[in-house]
């Protein structure tokens, strides 16, 4: 159940593929529900040239490391997976993978759900966007 | 009274407002997170900021101890 | 928004890409949600070796065609997917996945949902178990 | 009368159990669907079985037209 910070580009369904086939036992789960959170080219009604993701290393490792151990704490999952990018973002990449396997598609739905949303609520993480000549801090998270 | 050593981060737009992402303060006792925002910088605590004590959330009532790394943050936008 | 019904080997991660890539342009959705299901080896107690899904062919497709298209009259989706898989089944191979593209996660998650829900209750597939000498149809579907 | 030409099929555990997947029979006009399967098999009409004209879901006391597909089978366990 580990989570993962990237500075570089991320393939979720890749890193997916090369997690199940690493870490899973084929037939040990009945249900995988994955979350793949993507920054848009449009935003707030302005077009968004660049996103740059600040974070704060430590904590949120930490703050992830911990949200994966709730969530097995929670539902019954045979394993689940964060991944989030950092750094400089452009319009089309991903930034966020949430995933959940279990036996059933009840607690892979609930899990996934749950790692996203407190990822979202919590996680200390910070967007900045620029658009045209000028850059903002994103003040709530519309991107997903 | 020994001065306990504490270590100061701002992210995001605090560390811009303030032009600081990282300061080593000497602080008295039984300080809370608050007063060592008011002993650091010159500025009001804005509202909705965040603080953390050693990587995880604090309030900001909360009392630090010698050699704790204190952090302050607006909300977050991750995801 | 189609839906595939595949009788050789189902490989959902990289369906997912390859449908991505063609029919989905970058920056254009900011969340994808998916779920994958999986045949497990063991179900209700018995060590399950083969499982064969019988389907009625056009109903299951027009069940399915007409399933991704309430999905997007229901949410706000940039686009969904299903495939799904017929005839024999070995443990720890995927059977079904249903995704939903879209621009926030609420209607991505929802649709997703939607989707497995409504094709585990209404469509026209059949599961039959090879238990050691054993055949038994499943008249429940607990697998995932 | 013209008779009605239907074609029959039946699915997972009620085409084992009747040893036939599909037929073609000559009915009646305003059959139903549960009519239909009293003229086509010897047995009762097996609580929980879904029927379907056409590949769209239909109850027991709907009825059957001319050149239609009627399709009996048990509750669906995909996914």
């Amino acid at each position: 159940m580990p989570a993962y910070l990237y500075e570089q580009a991320l393939d979720p369904l890749k890193e997916l593929a090369q997690y199940q086939n690493q870490h899973l036992c084929p037939g040990s789960y009945g249900a995988c529900t994955n979350f793949i959170g993507t920054m848009r080219d449009f935003n707030a009604g302005t077009d968004v040239q660049l996103m740059t993701l600040e974070h704060y290393p430590e904590m949120t490792q930490k703050f992830l490391d911990r949200l994966c151990k709730e969530a097995t704490d929670k539902w019954e999952l045979v394993d689940c997976l964060v991944i989030h990018r950092f750094g400089d973002i452009k319009p089309g990449d991903p930034i966020v993978l949430t995933a959940a396997w279990s036996a059933h598609r009840e607690d892979a739905f609930s899990a996934c759900r749950y790692l996203i949303e407190e990822l979202k609520a919590r996680a200390p993480f910070w967007k900045k966007e620029t658009t045209g000549h000028k850059e903002r801090w994103v003040h709530d998270a519309p991107s997903s | 009274m020994l001065a306990m050593s504490i270590q100061v981060k701002f992210f995001a737009s605090l560390r811009e407002m303030l032009g600081m992402d990282s300061t080593q303060i000497e602080a008295r006792a039984n300080i809370t997170i608050r007063e060592i925002w008011d002993q650091v910088t010159s500025r009001d605590y804005p509202v909705n900021t965040l603080c953390a004590i050693n990587m995880d959330y604090a309030k900001p009532d909360d009392v630090v101890n010698d050699g704790d790394e204190v952090a302050f943050f607006p909300p977050v936008t991750g995801g």
